[in-house]
């Protein structure tokens, strides 16, 4: 051995870890709070159409959502990821999705469903089936039918019209909401859901930043053109036009920050692209077959199941592989 | 094996150990469909102990007489005479409660609970054993769908055997009487039951492991001692 | 061989054993659910028409349509078996029709399966009373969010808007198919 | 799905023309179903036929695999295509026939499935292809005490 | 000429702007140097020097043992102190021939060749001779694959000039110091395996080594030089034959399957000096930077010189210093003990601060399929590391885990930091052993 | 149309697993096979489809016309019963392999909670002779679809860290309970 | 006698008959014997189906008793009062098979075994993982990695991971499966019988001199066992390795092993002493 310490042993502690030793800017927290922030838009434009009031059913909704993932983390004496945000994101969005002026207990329980039921059940954050906060909404759905189809109008509203979404309106009544009005979310609907612009700014900039996967929101899309524009030239007088479809409802909102959750999304490219067109077809199917007028969430949920299978049958060929021939 | 077990024990296991929904799973098709109420489950629980006791009973007085290999086929033969007979009276008396059951009471006939008792306890043990047995898997059944029913109807309609038990200020959930209320309940149910079972035993594990820890450190202890001291 | 036998004997024997019990069991049963639902259709149909005292099926029409009279056989009206495609499934239905088929006496549901109590307050008071006197011509009419000004006017539940448009719907229909009967005299 | 593997372990009773019917040790999914009392009146199902390159004896403890594809194949050939062909007799019989409809579609419908197993039965090629379908044994471990 | 590539793969900070431009320095003999028997894949070569035999620079001190094995050459002119097991810069300890310098510059090189009159028997007996190993990282014995079998037609030879790692800048300058060197290495190798066609790939990073070549093969016909995309890890053998020839490599294949060998930069001037200088592999070209490191250089050390002084000849490393890893940064080996020895093929000694390596908190995987888009060999990542976690090896086999090369871009890319290599490797161990078990029981 | 709407209905909206509860033992027991899921799928659709035309011949040709109604519970069961029996006895005969090679990998007809089902519905709901097929032809397909789709769910929950006290019967219930829900969204279709 | 009894009476008759018929028939032709033993043997089993008796699970096992082709005895897990029933069951005299116990031979917990000088381990806390890079941190390459994936394995609950991060067995517990010895990377747990207490707690093959650096209670490989047992123990790659059939207990010189590498098992608490808590 060396008698004098040479410059190199000055080192306190080298650390031990396999190969590659470097590491892209990502983390999990970094990502969270990137699609919190892309949804403040959707948060201020709601609480510019609604009101204040909102911004209460909003805070609701974290709250018990981050309060459940402590609870139910602290039972299953995990380590406490609540600072990670998902939690947050998961309430955030569940808000989002529910009609102005909800009620504040039923919001609750929608977070707790949404965060119980819809993620920890199935081992928390990255192992969930289906998308938590439309768990949640799709229990506040079935359980309070009634309250949660109740639109307040909204604070720009001129007539009575604005109170019902367009798409009740165009069901129910055969009224066609105007395109602009929906651009800018001068509409009845839910918080996040009727101001399209704050929806495509908050989308594209997750898609910029490379969070998105643009697959699943390109094929969303096109996929709502498609069955649209099939449809409408079937029947224009019963079935609404191809860009009505795509702006009305929680279509925008639910392509950018609902189907492309990564948990709930396929991993592969064509996986992405056939779960995109899957969740257009069923949505255009139950808009314009289904007793029901709006049918993101359910559409989302439906494909969410298929994400398995979908992962399996799009399994990409191994490099150099023959095909039909399995490693 | 089963001549050393006391009498009580073979009705006393349907209640919990061996309770046919909570530990063992079977029957899952009525218990969800009819635990709309409370009252909807008492009445299948009934239909289905009926059942259960009156073929357990035939069955194992004529368990020798039956050869092995029609055995199936003659247990289900009889089961479904008696869930006719049950089908009929509750039409003939009850009209409105057998609407509500609906066409649930005729597949208490695939119910594996009761198949599953015939095969697994009255075609091997006496006339009595086999009544005790059944009674107790009734009983079980019973408390299960009450549980479930009850629990359905409180959240879901504010009632408890139709007397409101829930002030107005209660927003029903009506997502309770519906099929996915009745999964998910069920699920959620089964899942704590578990819980509570495996928590005991991980205690009682637990503590064990721990005395045992002690004993040892201060044994090792001990002897760390007594080596340094040499 | 020997088991064969066996098998087919004990099988058999169990089969005539259980046929000619549950023979018996019937013979005594079938009388009394027939009687059941006897009372529940005469039942219904008192209550569609509550001036009713007798009633007799009308046989030649095809359809399961009660002619009802009261006191000393004066015709009061109709009433009629209906039912078609709710919200979830079937919805079974009996209304009950003034001789002129104009008005509505009442409206009774006999079969649903709509989503608990949501399209099931089709079946409630508050729901089937609007019918109560309603007219019939030129057909009745649903709204929403409103209060009917009409006197062939019905309001929707809300929430439950597909489940009452069925019911209206399923006794529009009905209601087109007896006027059809009476052009046709079958009635 | 075509990439999947079904993987059993089980005991070598017979062999025979290549073709080994192998005892099967666990019986898969049966043993979590509550019904399995049902449809095993006979334990016949534990018996499965299994391709053999190896040339095992009586007694060997083979794992034995097939392909999910394969599964598929077989399932469609014996239940797929009946399906089809018993649908095809039944509505094409109810627009044929007038009187008493409903008895002779059925007949008409059961006996092209009839038929159809009865050609599975007698082509041999058929019936080559199909062995094609058969697991095949992938590992052996021999038999401890022979 | 149009940029050519691979499907997936990443792009990392390059960090190569550190050393690029610092010209080769060679180090002087350390005061002892520790030769492993093992600097090559396959078996290990048998010592032929015992406690106290005096050596010189070039002398043979362990033989190869076998076909896939390499001799190993002294470094330095001294005394064999002791054979036994030490430090390598693989993690674990490995027999060792200890030797102290004497400082004297005697040396032993094999006698000069002629590369015009050279035979193709005599390019491969003197490649064997010298102990020359491929310099891509795996260290596979370049003898051997200049013997391919014969029943494969190889249609051409690609050298590997990607250096697609980040920080590494030896091949670079290589190719802008020695460029005749360098071609004239893929010639003999040409011969050697008595195949026209040469190829040379570059990543585009590098337009003046491109510029370089393609002036330096202006008079060769059968030599082409292909400007690649700069993409991790574009380096690969597979990745390199894709994007060159568009063929690919079968799993489980070698290159030789769809006809081409593949030699590093390095190993082409190592095969240059062999036959031209007579020099054995004696010393390893390597670039020692990062931003632990005070003074990046890129040096010509003795093999078997421990890593301390290297990094000490450097200037030692700065007070945040957290890594040090031999080789490159995506698929080196992190170290623990600086008396490990630089190997014949080491090709980069980095020293690395929090800073670069940027790594964050470990959560559960997200499912996001980053790691399913950038996987070079198309595999799915995830689903891989989750069956190697709970144990599912036979789940694993079946989704191919052993086409893995652990290239890293996955673990690269992993927004839930998840250590994918670690348990794909474990996978990797595992279905083989299972593989081997299972080659037994049907024998 | 009719017809349609009967399919429809059986297969999605008063799906006969989700809705109906019928079949839920294969449903939890169900293995993580894509392709055992589809095959039963498949040989269940057979056997409903035999089944509601067996029922149908049996209830409307013969029961009815003797007023014997009241056996329906004893004599369906013991037809659905031997039918299955005599289908696999026969597909025994016909293809040994194949059978064998099903057998195990196949569990055919646990289902019988669904068949008997799909008879007493047939008879309860007085269809007509297609509308029972067509019927029997739904219910299998939407029986094949919750099938299929559990499964692959089931592989994902393996590969999850579901909480111990929650695994088996109990997450694939509240599984099957937001399936449900899902399928809430095609209600109103018919 | 009415009429719809008679007809009643014929149809169930007759399908009872036509079943039977058809189950003569099946019968016939499918059954399979199954001896009733073979059940009642599997309901006696553990059902843990850990596959210690070298058979595929239980019912294998049951199989194979039944048929006669090993012993009763031979499931490790099950007690002689298990045995014994198996044998009345199959009208065999009962033999006691030897009870198997996992020992964990490595003492080289955090406060013996050297920690490598000048890093740290950074990943999963997995044996298997650890023994990837570089060995782990521990400088010793054959001992225990403290990571307790056998303790996971362990289905019985029979050991823990004590204070000095070693794994304890608890002998009451062990049933002998052996799954811990096969989740260890590194071989330190081997399956011996009960009564067996002397082990050479190490399994360090580095000379002397490394030996005593990376850990303080290793083999040093320093023969004095191997000289004074006359055969007991011999030497093999640096490590003391015991010839249990040969072993003479009075010969070893327990006290001359200085790292008390070679040593009896403590005297230990017996599970029954403790108490137990409901």
């Amino acid at each position: 051995m060396a008698t004098t310490i040479s410059e190199a042993e000055k080192i306190n502690k080298l650390e031990l870890t396999t190969s590659p030793h470097l590491h892209n800017q990502w983390t999990t927290k970094k990502v969270m709070w990137m699609v919190l922030a892309a949804l403040v838009p959707s948060v201020i434009s709601a609480v510019l159409f609604f009101g204040v009031y909102q911004l209460l059913i909003i805070t609701t909704a974290v709250v018990f959502a981050v309060g459940t993932e402590y609870i139910v983390q602290t039972i299953r004496k995990k380590k406490l990821a609540i600072v990670d945000g998902s939690a947050a994101l998961t309430g955030l969005l569940l808000a989002l999705t529910l009609p102005p002026n909800f009620s504040l207990s039923a919001t609750a329980i929608g977070a707790v469903v949404a965060i119980g039921l819809g993620k920890q059940i199935f081992g928390g954050l990255g192992y969930n089936i289906f998308n938590p906060a439309l768990v949640g909404r799709a229990f506040l759905q079935a359980s309070f039918p009634v309250a949660i189809t109740t639109w307040s109008p909204n604070s720009f509203a001129v007539d009575g019209v604005t109170s019902a979404t367009p798409l009740a309106a165009f069901k129910f009544d055969k009224i066609t909401a105007g395109l602009s009005q929906m651009f800018f979310g001068n509409t009845g609907g839910s918080l996040g859901e009727t101001n399209a612009m704050a929806i495509l700014a908050g989308g594209i900039f997750l898609i910029v930043i490379g969070i998105v996967n643009w697959r699943i929101p390109v094929s969303m899309i096109i996929g709502i053109l498609v069955f649209g524009t099939l449809f409408y030239f079937i029947d224009p007088v019963k079935y609404p036009t191809p860009l009505f479809q795509l702006l009305s409802g929680g279509f925008l909102f639910g392509t950018f920050f609902m189907a492309t959750d990564w948990v709930t999304s396929p991993v592969t490219n064509k996986g992405m692209w056939i779960f995109g067109i899957g969740i257009s077809f069923v949505l255009v199917v139950i808009r314009l077959f289904g007793g029901l007028p709006e049918g993101v969430m359910y559409s989302i949920l439906f494909m969410n199941a298929f994400v398995p299978i979908i992962n399996r049958f799009t399994v990409p060929k191994i490099f150099g592989a023959v095909k039909g021939a399995a490693a | 094996m089963a001549k050393h077990t006391p009498l009580s024990k073979e009705f006393l296991k349907g209640l919990w150990e061996q309770n046919p929904i909570f530990k063992q799973v079977l029957g899952m098709c009525p218990t969800l469909a009819v635990t709309v109420s409370a009252i909807n489950g008492i009445a299948m629980a009934l239909a289905t102990t009926f059942v259960l006791v009156m073929a357990s009973m035939l069955i194992s007085i004529i368990r020798k007489l039956i050869p092995n290999q029609v055995r199936i086929a003659a247990y289900i033969v009889i089961i479904a005479t008696f869930v006719t007979i049950v089908d009929l009276v509750m039409k003939a008396r009850f009209p409105v409660l057998s609407k509500a059951l609906g066409p649930f009471i005729p597949l208490i006939v695939v119910n594996c609970i009761i198949l599953g008792r015939q095969e697994a306890f009255a075609s091997k043990n006496t006339v009595f054993r086999s009544i005790l047995d059944a009674l107790g898997m009734g009983s079980g059944f019973f408390i299960a769908l009450i549980t479930l029913g009850g629990i359905r109807e409180i959240i879901g309609s504010r009632t408890f055997l139709s007397y409101q038990v829930l002030p107005n200020a209660f927003e029903p959930w009506l997502i309770m009487i519906l099929p996915a209320g009745a999964f998910l309940t069920l699920g959620l149910m089964l899942g704590f039951i578990n819980m509570y079972t495996d928590r005991k035993k991980n205690l009682e594990k637990e503590s064990l492991i721990d005395q045992y820890r002690n004993k040892t450190k201060s044994e090792s202890a001990g002897t760390v001692a007594a080596q340094e001291g040499i | 061989m020997n088991t064969v036998v066996k098998m087919i004997l004990t099988l058999s024997s169990i089969g005539v054993i259980s046929g000619g019990l549950l023979s018996r069991v019937n013979n005594w049963a079938s009388p009394l659910i027939a009687a059941n639902l006897k009372a529940q259709t005469e039942e219904a149909i008192f209550n569609v028409q509550p001036a009713a005292k007798t009633y007799e099926l009308v046989k030649a029409s095809g359809v399961e349509v009660y002619k009802v009279f009261g006191d000393d056989k004066i015709p009061l009206g109709y009433s009629l078996v209906y039912s078609g495609n709710g919200f979830q499934g079937k919805i079974r239905l009996m209304v009950g029709l003034s001789p002129d088929l104009e008005k509505i006496t009442a409206l009774e549901i006999l079969e649903q399966i709509e989503t608990p109590g949501l399209g099931t307050k089709v079946t409630e008071d508050h729901f089937r009373n609007q019918f109560k006197k309603l007219e019939t011509s030129p057909m009745i009419i649903l709204v929403k969010g409103v209060e009917p000004s009409k006197p062939n006017e019905i309001q929707a539940i809300t929430g439950a808007t597909i489940s009452s448009k069925s019911v209206v719907a399923i006794v529009d229909d009905g209601i087109s198919i007896m006027r059809e009967l009476k052009k046709e005299g079958k009635i | 799905m075509y990439r999947e593997k079904f993987v059993e372990e089980g005991i070598v009773a017979d062999v025979k023309d290549g073709i080994a019917t192998i005892f099967v040790l666990e019986a898969g999914s049966c043993e979590e179903c509550g019904a399995k009392i049902f449809c095993r009146p006979t334990d016949d199902k534990r018996k499965l036929s299994a391709k053999d390159p190896f040339g095992v004896k009586p007694g060997d403890k083979v794992s034995v695999a097939v392909r999910g594809r394969n599964v598929v194949a077989a399932s469609s050939i014996i239940y797929g295509v009946p399906l089809i062909l018993i649908l095809a007799g039944v509505f094409l019989g109810m627009s044929f026939f007038s009187a008493n409809k409903e008895l002779y579609s059925s007949v008409l419908g059961l006996g092209l499935v009839a038929l159809y197993l009865f050609i599975v039965y007698t082509v041999s090629k058929i019936k080559k292809e199909s062995e094609a379908l058969i697991p095949e044994i992938v590992f052996v471990s021999k038999a401890q005490l022979h | 000429m149009a940029t050519k590539s691979f499907r997936g793969g990443v792009h990392p900070r390059e960090y190569k702007e550190l050393t690029e431009h610092i010209a080769f320095e060679v180090m002087p003999a350390p005061q002892e140097i520790f030769v492993p028997l093992n600097q090559h894949l396959g078996k290990e070569a048998i010592a032929l020097v015992k406690k106290g035999t005096a050596v010189i620079v070039g002398s043979v001190v362990a033989e190869a043992d076998g076909f896939i094995s390499a001799p190993i050459h002294s470094s330095v002119c001294g005394t064999v102190t002791s054979i036994g097991k030490q430090s390598t810069p693989f993690g674990f300890p490995k027999d060792t021939i200890v030797i102290k310098t004497n400082g004297q510059a005697e040396s032993n090189y094999l006698p000069p060749l002629s590369y015009e009159t050279i035979t193709q028997e005599e390019i491969k007996e003197r490649v064997k001779a010298a102990g020359i190993v491929g310099q891509g990282g795996a260290a596979f014995p370049t003898y051997v694959k200049l013997t391919p079998p014969k029943d494969k037609k190889i249609e051409f030879v690609i050298l590997n000039g990607c250096e697609c790692e980040p920080y590494l800048t030896r091949d670079y300058r290589f190719m802008v110091e020695r460029p005749e060197a360098v071609i004239e290495g893929l010639k003999l190798l040409l011969k050697a395996i008595n195949v026209e066609k040469g190829y040379i790939g570059i990543e585009d990073n590098k337009p003046d080594a491109i510029k370089i070549m393609t002036n330096a093969t202006a008079g060769e016909n059968n030599i082409e030089v292909f400007s690649l995309k700069t993409k991790y890890p574009q380096g690969a053998e597979k990745m390199l034959i894709k994007a060159i020839t568009g063929r690919e490599v079968p799993p489980g294949k070698l290159p030789l399957e769809v006809g081409a060998v593949i030699q590093n930069i390095g190993t082409a001037v190592a095969v240059y000096d062999a036959v031209v200088k007579g020099e054995p592999s004696l010393t390893a070209a390597l670039t020692v930077t990062g931003l632990g490191i005070k003074n990046p250089k890129n040096l010509l050390v003795p093999v078997g010189t421990p890593l301390k002084d290297v990094l000490d000849f450097c200037g030692g490393v700065t007070d945040d210093a957290v890594k040090t890893i031999v080789g490159g940064p995506m698929m080196g080996v992190a170290q623990h003990d600086l008396m490990a020895p630089v190997l014949k093929a080491t090709s980069g000694i980095i020293v690395l601060t929090e800073k670069e390596i940027s790594k964050g908190e470990e959560t559960a995987c997200l499912k996001c399929g980053q790691c399913v888009s950038v996987c070079p060999l198309n595999l799915m990542p995830t689903k891989l590391v989750r069956y190697s976690q709970l144990g599912r090896f036979e789940d694993a086999e079946q989704l191919g885990i052993t086409v893995c090369m652990e290239c890293g871009t996955c673990a690269y890319t992993c927004p839930a930091n998840i250590p994918l290599v670690q348990w794909l490797r474990l996978g990797k161990q595992r279905v083989m052993q299972i593989q081997r078990q299972r080659a037994i029981s049907q024998n | 149309m009719e017809l349609f709407i009967i399919f429809i209905s059986a297969a999605i909206v008063n799906n006969f697993v989700l809705a109906y509860f019928l079949g839920i033992c294969p449903f939890i027991g169900v293995s993580n096979k894509t392709s055992s899921a589809v095959s039963m799928g498949m040989a269940t659709t057979f056997v409903m489809v035999i089944t509601a035309i067996v029922s149908w011949l049996l209830y409307n040709l013969l029961l009815v016309p003797y007023k014997l109604e009241f056996l329906q519970i004893p004599s369906f069961i013991l037809v659905i019963a031997s039918l299955v029996q005599f289908v696999e006895m026969v597909i025994k005969k016909v293809s040994q392999p194949l059978y064998r090679a099903l057998g195990i990998f196949l569990p055919l007809i646990t289902t019988n909670c669904a068949i008997l089902g799909l008879a007493l519905f047939i008879s309860m709901r007085e269809y007509t002779f297609i509308q029972s097929i067509v019927f029997g032809v739904g219910a299998g397909a939407g029986f094949t679809l919750a099938l299929t789709i559990m499964a692959g769910i089931r592989e994902e929950l393996e590969l999850s860290d579901v909480p111990v006290s929650f695994r088996g019967a109990p997450i694939t219930l509240i599984v099957a309970g937001i399936l449900a829900l899902a399928f809430m969204g095609f209600a109103g279709m018919i | 006698m009415d009429f719809s009894l008679i007809i009643a009476v014929l149809t169930m008759g007759g399908l009872g008959f036509l079943f039977a018929g058809a189950l003569a028939i099946a019968d016939k032709k499918l059954r399979v014997y199954e001896d009733p033993r073979i059940g009642e043997v599997n309901d006696l089993l553990p059902n843990a189906n850990c596959g210690a008796c070298g058979n595929a699970g239980c019912y294998d096992f049951a199989v194979k008793v039944v048929s006669g082709q090993i012993s009763p005895g031979s499931c490790p897990v099950a007690d002689s009062d298990v045995t014994g029933e198996i044998a009345k069951i199959l009208g065999l005299e009962p033999d006691g098979g030897t009870r198997m116990v996992a020992r964990v031979l490595c003492r080289g917990g955090n406060i013996e075994a050297a920690r490598k000088e000048n890093a740290i381990y950074s990943g999963p806390n997995s044996c298997s993982t650890m023994a990837l890079i570089a060995g782990g941190d521990k400088m010793c390459l054959d001992g225990c990695l403290g990571g307790g994936e056998c303790v996971e394995a362990c289905q019985f609950g029979a050991m823990y991971m004590n204070e000095n991060d070693l794994p304890v067995v608890i002998e009451e517990f062990c049933t002998g499966c052996g799954l811990c010895a096969k989740a260890c990377p590194r071989d330190v747990i081997e399956m011996h019988p009960a009564e067996r207490d002397i082990f050479v707690f190490c399994k360090n093959h580095d000379d002397p001199k490394t030996a005593r650096k990376v850990c303080s209670a290793a083999c040093i490989g320093c023969q004095i066992c191997a000289r004074k047992s006359e055969g007991g123990i011999t030497m093999k790659d640096n490590l003391a390795i015991i010839d249990y059939s040969k072993i003479d207990i009075s010969k070893i010189p327990f006290d001359k092993c200085s790292t008390k590498a070679l040593d009896t098992i403590h005297p230990r608490v017996k599970v029954e002493e403790l108490e137990l808590t409901n």
